[in-house]
């Protein structure tokens, strides 16, 4: 086990290292610079700053000098605000996490559950609502959801604020982040489990005179999981690192805008770092995702 | 009958032989025996799942639904005297009245026109925009944008996912593993990064180039957008098609195919993709929606097709700012993606469950 | 073996597979060291118990994987050589040695029709010279499985399972083979069935003297079928004899048992006869025993069992035996 | 240009306005408001913004501020300082004032303060509005203190806007301490600013930053005036999407919004809680004068080719429907309502290089005359419309926004009435700089609000040499393009004049020269819109835009 | 309730399944009694409804599928009339089956052991320390060698053969008084299913109770049976003991099937198959099922089906050859 996950762990540092190359060579190939205004800055004060990040040097050595720094914990600096990455980073991410937990939480809750209904009651009425509402909530770009929620339930009903800089309240945002996986993990959850209950091992349980909800949520349901699992890795890890749509409309300081809008500025040490963050995040998901999966299902080798 | 009342008689005490004549006991012919024996009605795989996808009203609504868009797309543009990119003027003139105009309404100068001429305008359907064109031709044009957008990007999606899905699925091996290294690469891709760096590049080489033809009202972001997908969002797709074939491979028919001598072309050719078409089809009415999606959300950061062309998600994403005084701006356009991307939804669960039941 | 002129001669052939344990591949013995051969028009049967390596001997010999070690000789022609490393191109065997799988439903395309099923092999040999000529072929090949011409245009799904074997049999015979490897091609059909399949392979060898390796399961009916019979034991052979002879004479303690468990759908002798029942299960092939694979469930194992595989020798009659005790 | 047009909007429509009232917050020591997003830098020196400008003003005070009317007014300085007779030597006394910590503020921390922001390690993007003051061999400011509470201070000629510099927050005041403090190795002179509790000497101290979230000033007690200060805190939504803000600032959350979305604007158009107020600045649209375009034309045909486009563009179409909040169409470069450095205003009242109001379709007849002397010709279409031969099709790039695209579609429209096929291009903000800043557009879109008040902000752009000549006025070879050099001369000499009256004509003369190229064609003059809670009073905004909240008052209901 | 000499009585069966395309009758009017400590063997090909029956008696049928008519008496007491409350009680606890496949019929993400013993706790009041002792001594009655360490493997960790024990160790559990066996074998080895039905026919002498063969292996069926039940089409169409069935068929299928079959005594004839394919359920024909596919089939046998004639004692066929031949007597 340990050697496995030290063998998916050097894997995985390899593809971060490859896509660390070819991000930091993607956005500088990009016009632009970090230091542009839209009235123009002094070309002095320009040389200045990019001899401060050494972005004056060739391409080949910024990036070594980066990995350097990086390999000894140093992220730098943001070049737009010349604010540290790393609190900063983990301030976000704490931020957009705490957000992504619930709302990952309640997909994965309500997603398997109102699955399992549908698998039970399929082709019925309450198995065609259920996927037909879930549908629907997937349906809607996130920036229109998010804004009627934020227009129906702050303004029109007054339930929550709009704003506030005490205490936010991170209901909407919850709800607008958990809608998608939650109808998908309705939807895999209701496929698996149809082919869970036609399974001989559902049969046997049925014979051995197992009640019926117990057939359902311990021998179909742990069995119908499975596939569950590996979409909800890579979905939490998505989720925790934020969404660009749900934070600027329900104004939360998460890592999602903070990509867009370094990626808009041409920020080049935040790409850098929440790229990277979010690579490690995604591998940390599968490599858990794994780990879960042989603990669900016994029959998997990792290997 | 139970077998305890004729406990102890007889054979014979058990029939009443009169009932039978001779004639009972001759030979039936094998064509008497065959007129028994009805082989099933000549079905193939894909009536089979067509009469299943019949019974499913979700599915059936939801092809009435694309159709009737579809018609009144096509139709539309022919019929309404506006064009997408026109603020309304009367006579050459134009009125700012005319600008934010309610269901049906008229600008001041166009009642006078009606007044002094006596002649219909075309009704503003929607209304019109805040810059003053009519809003209905608008939606039509973005959801024919939004459309094509889902349809040209699912195709391709498919089409290089396919390839490059069953290339690794069918050799294994290390091809498939460094094939599959490379998906993973790319899914970790920031692809705002390379969605900008695709239409910079483009614009630099194909701005000049594109002039006249289809694609310059495009515009070069949404050029670049259909490469992204090309470059970018076919990995699940091409994952899925992996896992596939993966499947499809370990089937004796490949093995016989082998064995006979055919090719391994000829294999993945005659054998393995056909087999996967109904995977394909049904992906593929499930892709259309998530380019749709994928194109809104580009749009509102900015990235989506150019103006004055527009897309169902640039017409949201406008509609955003004026939310309070104007819901049906955005009301409309939201609608329109929810039905289309419903409706491929539940066509494409429909499609899964009638063709491939045991797919996630 | 005498020195007849054999159709087929296999010579220690070796199938390993490469098992991923944890970091380390081990050889999966799927086959290990077996020699047989087979004359034309003659019928070798197969048997053995599941995962003991038969599917793994036809595929082998058809080169449908590439073999670790051994010779394989077809028609005087060396297929391959791990020694002289001789390795031919098998495209223009295909047309020569052929396969029955195992199971009819999964091994016919269930996108193609019947006609294009069996139509494959004469497209991929190029045997005909107009679209009339392959369809005559086609007919007549079904005709010869007893299809009817109405069926050309069916799916196989749409029928039931003998009659996909047939299917399956006419695409074997449409190269017009030598040689044909019968992959238990009756165990997934029903008893009823059984019988049409089996018959039609007898009528095919009398009609056109094709040779089988004919691998089964069950031994009533691969003693049916076939003139010798090899009983194979975790990738070796431990017994091979005449149909008859090893029926009524079995020597391997393996075959003994074998033969003792089969099913008699007779109530008279099933009564009469009495099972000798093995203990505990087959060995995993990733752990095999030293020595003789079967001493772990022979209640004639002695410590040289453990040491050394028997040779296959032979006890006369053309019955060879592989043990050291009998 | 007709300067009232803007302002009296409100007004009136505070008169007749059915007062449909808005949520309102009835904590009155803390006022909430949303100006942008997370601004970059609090530091007054490093920041280029106007949201940060807005922080600064707020937070730090210098030696002039302006007040509610938009008068200069001394803050920290004491009275008027002395002018040497030259115009050339400032000797500024000051009041006694404290740090937010406590400690005393001297002319030292000014002559500090100022030295740094011009360093160049610092590199600060506005070091370049210390151009009027004189420097000492080793690249120092010739600012002197000569007693803790004088400063004099040299400059290189006499300048018309000097007491607008010292109000402008570059020129504001750091803690030494701290910024040294935080900045050991001299690669961080922004860092000191970063984290809440940092010393500064205006009205409010930063005590809270939630990053992306909000920020929590509080009130100074050791604020000069703080006396004056009646609010006690300071909230921040650091948010840019419009239509939270807006929703923010109806549910009663937030009191102040500086934006409001651009299709709400005609319901708010007579609200008194909306406010419409005059800014220095032009939206306009600039031709590459090296582009494609023009290439076999002669400068002067080039010249009118612009100008014939210029004239199709009806900007009161788009002031009515993109601008909606009465923005004056624009007939000069120079904004009206800019004062002339002189005591007066730059622009007559009646005075525009064309009649702004009337073009458009009005104008095709002399924008086809003009296109014609180019070599064009025309053919109607039946329909009011023409069709030109040989075709013309250019390319307009924007960045992306709602406003810039809906201009370049009104624009569209406007050309395509005599044939012309436009290409909108919408581009990346960064890329667009990149690209306009390197002249590779045939069109652009434009904009510039002053820095200060004064023409010269405007006019200097355009030397040869400028930064912010995207027009490549004067730097490429294209023989259509206009001969520049006199312009740079004509710069030069405003530079040199000692004579404020001359130098208006001067001024004159140079945007003269500027608007005969008609590669610059200005669409409208800027205003700046709020929404404002009817119980807040007291906020007012400087004509570059920084908005004063110390001495807002808000009422219980 | 329990003056019934048979422990089940199956009295006119039918049952169903209501698919797309239409529907299925899969048991059409089977009949027949359990007695204590015997065993049923039932035949027939695949898809003549076997399993459907065992299924149908423990009411573990796929949703779409239904007993349409009949009664399912154990002793005496009508079972299809249970709730499914009492249902759960009874499955397992009266009556337990073994499935086919050992492979795919364990949970694979439970242990051996959780499987065994929630099968004990279900019907037992045992607390869980003695729920894992009753299992052990159950693997150990079936054969399995430390069963201790088995009890915590999960299925795949076990050989087919183990699998097939573990599934009879837990259908044991409660010591039922029938056990249903549905073709306990068919996927095992031939060494192996020697193994287990050794087993089987050991239990049944020490456990005395009623075993159900269903297997389509008539070799399986000759040596474990009392009496024989020989289905096709949903039907039976021919009972009695195993010399009645393999000495004196009476019924025109099991003719064909015993001809078909290679035994040790046709060993160099050819084979005699059953020509056709086997029925389509949802193609029912009016008379005879059988009669596509039978040579000898009559006029009558298209439009009638045969009554269930007693032959003698202990075997009934339902075939018209039988009346066949009484009316020929009769006539000469
Ligand atoms: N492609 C392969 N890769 C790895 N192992 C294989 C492969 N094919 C077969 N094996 C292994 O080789 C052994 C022999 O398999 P083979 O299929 O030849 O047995 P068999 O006698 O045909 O069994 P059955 O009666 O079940 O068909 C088994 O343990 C099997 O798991
Ligand atoms: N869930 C179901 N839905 C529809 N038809 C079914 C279903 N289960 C069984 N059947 C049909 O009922 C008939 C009887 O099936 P059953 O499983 O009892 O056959 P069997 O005699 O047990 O065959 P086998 O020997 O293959 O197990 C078959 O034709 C089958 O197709
Ligand atoms: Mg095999
Ligand atoms: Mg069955």
């Amino acid at each position: 086990m340990a050697k496995y996950i030290a063998k998916r762990i050097l894997l995985a540092i390899v593809s971060i290292w490859i896509i660390t190359m070819i991000t930091f060579f993607a956005m500088n190939a990009i016009p632009g610079g970090p230091f542009n205004k839209e009235k123009a800055t002094d070309p002095a004060v320009i040389k200045a700053l990019e001899e401060r990040y050494n972005l004056d040097k060739p391409l080949g050595e910024q990036y070594t000098l980066y990995m350097n720094n990086l390999l000894h914990g140093d992220w730098g600096v943001s070049l737009k605000t010349g604010r540290a990455i790393w609190p900063d980073m983990t301030s976000k991410f704490s931020v957009s996490a705490k957000l992504g937990g619930r709302a990952a939480i309640i997909a994965i809750i309500i997603g398997i559950i109102l699955g399992a209904i549908a698998a039970l009651t399929r082709n019925k009425l309450p198995d065609r609502l259920i996927i037909f509402f879930t549908t629907l909530g997937t349906a809607m770009p996130s920036f229109v959801l998010a804004t009627l929620l934020l227009l129906v339930f702050c303004l029109k009903l007054g339930w929550f604020p709009v704003f506030s800089s005490s205490d936010p309240n991170y209901t909407l945002p919850v709800i607008a982040l958990s809608v998608y996986p939650m109808a998908y993990i309705t939807r895999l959850t209701k496929t698996s489990m149809l082919d869970a209950l036609n399974q001989d091992y559902v049969r046997t349980a049925r014979a051995k005179g197992v009640s019926k909800v117990k057939v359902i949520f311990l021998h179909a349901l742990r069995n119908a999981l499975i596939p569950v699992i590996t979409y909800v890795g890579p979905m939490v890890a998505y989720i925790l690192t934020g969404s660009m749509v749900v934070e600027n409309i329900f104004t939360i300081g998460g890592l999602g805008s903070t990509f867009v809008t370094s990626i808009t500025n041409r920020d080049y040490t935040t790409i850098m770092a929440v790229t990277i963050f979010l690579a490690i995040l995604m591998v940390i998901a599968n490599l858990l995702t794994d780990i879960v999966y042989k603990m669900v299902d016994p029959r998997i080798k990792l290997d | 009958m139970d077998n305890k009342e004729m406990k102890k008689s007889l054979l014979s005490a058990q029939v009443d032989l009169s009932k039978f004549s001779a004639a009972n006991f001759e030979k039936a012919t094998d064509e008497e025996k065959r007129q028994q024996d009805v082989m099933g009605e000549s079905t193939t795989f894909f009536k089979d799942g067509m009469r299943r996808l019949r019974k499913n009203p979700l599915a059936m609504a939801s092809i009435v639904v694309l159709a009737l868009i579809i018609l009144i797309i096509l139709v539309a543009p022919h019929i309404v005297p506006y064009k997408y990119d026109q603020i309304i003027a009367v006579n050459g003139v134009r009125d700012k009245g005319s600008a934010n105009l309610g269901f049906f309404m008229y600008s001041q100068k166009e009642l006078n026109y009606m007044n002094e001429t006596g002649e219909d305008l075309f009704p503003h359907i929607f209304g019109t925009d805040g810059l003053g064109r009519d809003y209905f031709i608008r939606v039509i044009y973005g959801t024919r944008v939004s459309l094509a957008v889902g349809v040209v990007a699912a195709i391709m999606v498919v089409i290089i996912g396919i390839i490059y899905g069953s290339i690794a699925g069918y050799f294994g091996g290390k091809v498939d593993l460094i094939m599959m290294r490379i998906v993973d690469i790319i899914y970790s891709l920031p692809d705002m990064l390379i969605i900008i760096l695709l239409s910079v590049v483009l614009n630099e080489n194909l701005s000049g180039k594109l002039a006249g033809t289809v694609f310059s009202s495009l515009g070069s972001n949404m050029i670049s957008m259909f490469i992204v997908f090309g470059l970018l969002y076919w990995v699940s797709m091409a994952r899925l098609i992996r896992g596939q074939i993966l499947t499809i491979k370990n089937n004796e028919y490949v093995l016989a195919a082998r064995c006979i001598g055919t090719s391994n072309a000829k294999i993945l050719k005659r054998h393995i993709l056909p087999n996967c078409l109904s995977v394909i089809i049904i992906t593929t009415a499930l892709q259309i929606p998530s380019a749709i999606f994928t194109e809104s959300y580009l749009s509102f950061l900015g990235l989506g097709v150019s103006v004055p062309l527009t897309s169902l998600g640039s017409l949201a994403n406008d509609a955003r700012s004026g939310m309070q005084s104007y819901p049906a701006r955005l009301v409309i356009p939201a609608v329109i993606i929810c039905l289309i991307v419903l409706a491929l939804n539940l066509l494409g669960d429909g499609l899964r469950d009638a063709f491939d039941t045991k797919l996630d | 073996m005498s020195d007849e002129k054999y159709l087929l001669k296999v010579e220690h052939l070796k199938q390993y597979f490469p098992i991923k344990e944890g970091f380390r591949t081990v050889p999966l013995k799927a086959v290990d060291d077996i020699s047989f051969a087979i004359k034309p028009g003659e019928t070798l049967g197969l048997v053995g118990e599941s995962g003991c390596g038969k599917t793994t001997v036809g595929r082998t010999l058809l080169r449908l994987y590439q073999p670790t070690a051994g010779r394989i000789e077809f028609d005087g022609d060396v297929l391959f050589d791990s020694e002289k490393k001789i390795d031919v191109n098998m495209h223009p065997y295909r047309k020569q040695m052929q396969m029955v799988f195992q199971d009819p439903y999964s091994s016919l395309d269930p996108r193609m029709t019947v006609e294009d099923i069996i139509g494959e092999p004469l497209d991929v040999h190029k045997l005909y010279s107009s679209k009339g000529e392959r369809r005559d072929k086609i007919l007549s090949l079904m005709e010869t499985v007893g299809l009817n011409a109405e069926h050309a245009m069916r799916y196989a799904h749409e029928f039931s399972g003998g009659q996909r074997q047939r299917i399956g049999i006419a695409r074997a015979l449409a190269v017009d083979p030598k040689f044909i490897v019968c992959d238990e091609p009756v165990s997934a059909l029903d008893v009823s069935i059984q019988a049409q399949v089996v018959n039609m392979f007898e009528e095919l060898q009398e009609k056109l003297g094709v040779a089988y390796l004919f691998i089964a399961h069950d031994l009533l009916v691969v003693h049916h079928i076939s003139d010798r019979i090899a009983v194979m034991y975790l990738g070796h052979i431990m017994e091979i004899a005449d149909a008859d002879d090893l029926n009524n004479n079995p020597v391997h303690p393996y075959t003994l048992s074998l033969l003792s468990a089969v099913p008699i759908p007779d109530p008279e002798t099933a009564r009469k006869s009495q099972r000798i029942i093995l203990e505990g299960d087959v060995p995993s092939p990733l752990k095999m025993p030293s020595g003789c694979p079967f001493r772990t469930r022979c209640r004639y194992a002695t410590e040289q069992c453990a040491k050394e595989m028997p040779p296959l020798t032979d006890r006369g009659n053309d019955h060879f035996v592989a043990c050291w005790n009998k | 240009g007709n300067k009232n047009a803007g302002t009296t909007t409100t007004d009136t429509a505070a008169e007749q306005a059915p007062a449909e009232a808005t949520a309102v917050d009835t904590d009155t020591t803390t006022l909430r408001l949303n100006l942008a997003s997370e601004p970059d830098y609090l530091d007054p020196a490093l920041n280029s913004a106007v949201d940060g400008a807005c922080l600064a003003v707020n937070s730090f005070v210098g030696l002039y501020t302006y007040d509610e009317n938009n008068n200069l007014v001394p803050a920290l300085a004491d009275g008027e300082p002395e002018m040497s007779e030259d115009g050339l030597t400032y000797t500024i006394k000051l009041i006694e004032s404290k740090w937010s910590n406590g400690e005393a503020l001297t002319a030292n921390d000014f002559v500090y303060s100022w030295n740094r922001a011009v360093a160049e390690e610092t590199a600060a993007d506005y070091a370049y509005m210390f151009a009027p003051i004189a420097t000492n061999a080793d690249g120092t400011l010739k600012v002197e203190a000569t007693d803790d509470y004088t400063l004099k201070v040299e400059l290189n000629a006499p300048c018309a806007y000097f007491y607008d510099l010292l109000a402008f927050p570059t020129f504001m005041p750091v803690y030494q301490a701290d910024v040294e403090a935080a900045n050991p190795d001299g690669t961080q002179p922004g860092a000191w600013a970063q984290e809440p509790g940092f010393v500064s000497n205006g009205a409010f101290t930063l005590k809270e930053w939630k990053h992306n979230e909000s920020m929590v000033y509080e009130k100074n007690p050791n604020f000069y005036r703080a006396d004056d200060v009646k609010l006690e805190k300071l909230e921040f939504m650091l948010s840019a999407d419009d239509t939270a803000i807006y929703a923010a600032y109806n549910s009663g959350d937030i009191d102040f919004a500086d934006t409001v979305p651009n299709d709400e604007i005609q319901s708010l158009l007579n609200s008194p809680e909306f406010h419409v107020i005059d800014t220095l600045g032009t939206y306009y649209v600039g031709f590459n004068v090296n582009s494609d375009l023009f290439k076999d034309l002669t400068a002067d045909q080039a010249s009118k080719m612009r100008k014939a486009l210029s004239l199709l563009i009806d900007r009161q179409y788009i002031v009515d429907t993109v601008g909606q909040t009465g923005q004056v169409p624009a007939d000069t470069f120079i904004p009206d309502g800019m004062a002339d450095g002189n005591g007066g205003v730059f622009e007559a009242d009646d005075f525009g290089y064309y009649d702004a109001k009337e073009t458009g379709a009005g104008k095709v007849e002399e924008a086809k005359s003009l296109l014609e002397e180019c070599g064009y010709t025309f053919e109607s279409d039946g329909n009011g419309g023409y069709s030109i031969s040989p075709a013309l099709e250019v390319t307009y790039m924007t960045n992306s926004g709602t406003g810039h695209e809906a201009i370049a579609q009104c624009i569209q429209q406007d050309w395509a009435l005599v044939g012309i096929k436009v290409n909108i291009e919408t581009e990346d903000w960064n890329v667009f700089l990149e690209d306009r800043k390197a002249g590779k557009f045939d069109i652009a879109r434009e904009g510039w609000i002053a820095d200060f008040n004064d023409p010269i902000n405007m006019l200097e752009m355009w030397l040869s040499n400028g930064g912010n000549n995207d027009m490549q006025l004067g730097k490429g070879s294209s023989s259509a393009a206009p001969d520049w050099k006199a312009y740079d001369e004509k710069i030069q000499e405003i530079y040199k004049t000692t004579d404020f009256a001359a130098r208006v004509d001067l001024m004159r003369e140079a945007e003269d020269m500027l608007m005969d190229t008609n590669a610059v064609v200005p669409i409208y003059f800027y205003n700046d819109i709020y929404l404002q809670k009817p119980n807040v009073t007291g906020i007012y905004t400087s004509l570059n835009q920084n908005k004063y909240f110390m001495y807002a008052e808000k009422s219980a209901n | 309730m329990s003056d019934s000499k048979y422990v089940l009585e199956v009295k006119d069966l039918h049952t169903s399944f209501f698919t797309d395309a239409g529907e299925v009758k899969a048991v059409n009017g089977v009949s027949f009694n359990l007695e204590p400590g015997k065993t049923l063997g039932i035949v027939g090909e695949s898809g003549s409804g076997k399993s459907v029956t065992a299924y149908s008696i423990m009411q573990i049928l796929a949703q779409t599928g239904r007993i349409t008519g009949g009664e399912v008496l154990f002793k005496g007491e009508d079972i299809t009339k249970y709730s499914e409350r009492e249902m759960q009680k009874f499955r397992g606890s009266k009556c337990s089956i073994i499935f086919q496949d050992p492979m795919t019929s364990l949970n694979p993400v439970f242990t051996v052991g959780y499987q065994l013993e929630e099968a004990i706790m279900l019907h037992t009041n045992k607390n869980r320390a003695q729920a894992k002792e009753r299992a052990i001594e159950l693997l150990k009655l079936v054969g399995v060698n430390d069963p201790e360490k088995r009890l915590k493997q999960y299925p795949h960790e076990h050989s087919g053969g183990m699998r097939q024990r573990d599934m009879i160790a837990m259908a044991l559990a409660c010591e039922p008084d029938i056990l249903i066996a549905d073709e306990p074998t068919t996927a095992l080895d031939v060494t192996i299913q020697a193994q287990i039905l050794e087993l089987m026919q050991d239990l049944q002498k020490k456990l005395g109770m009623a075993i159900i063969m269903v297997t389509h292996d008539l070799g399986v069926i000759a040596s474990m049976c009392d009496e024989i039940l020989v289905m096709y089409g949903g039907r039976v169409c021919e009972r009695g003991t195993a010399d009645d069935i393999f000495y004196s068929p009476a019924h025109e299928y099991t003719k064909g099937l015993l001809r078909s079959i290679p035994r040790t005594d046709n060993m160099n004839e050819k084979l005699v198959p059953i020509g056709g394919t086997p029925i389509n359920l949802l193609n029912m024909p009016e008379g005879c099922a059988f009669c596509p596919r039978c040579d000898e089939a009559m006029k009558i046998c298209l439009k009638e089906v045969p009554d269930e004639l007693r032959i003698s004692d202990s075997h009934l066929a339902s075939c018209w050859m039988n009346v066949k031949n009484l009316y020929e007597s009769k006539e000469a």
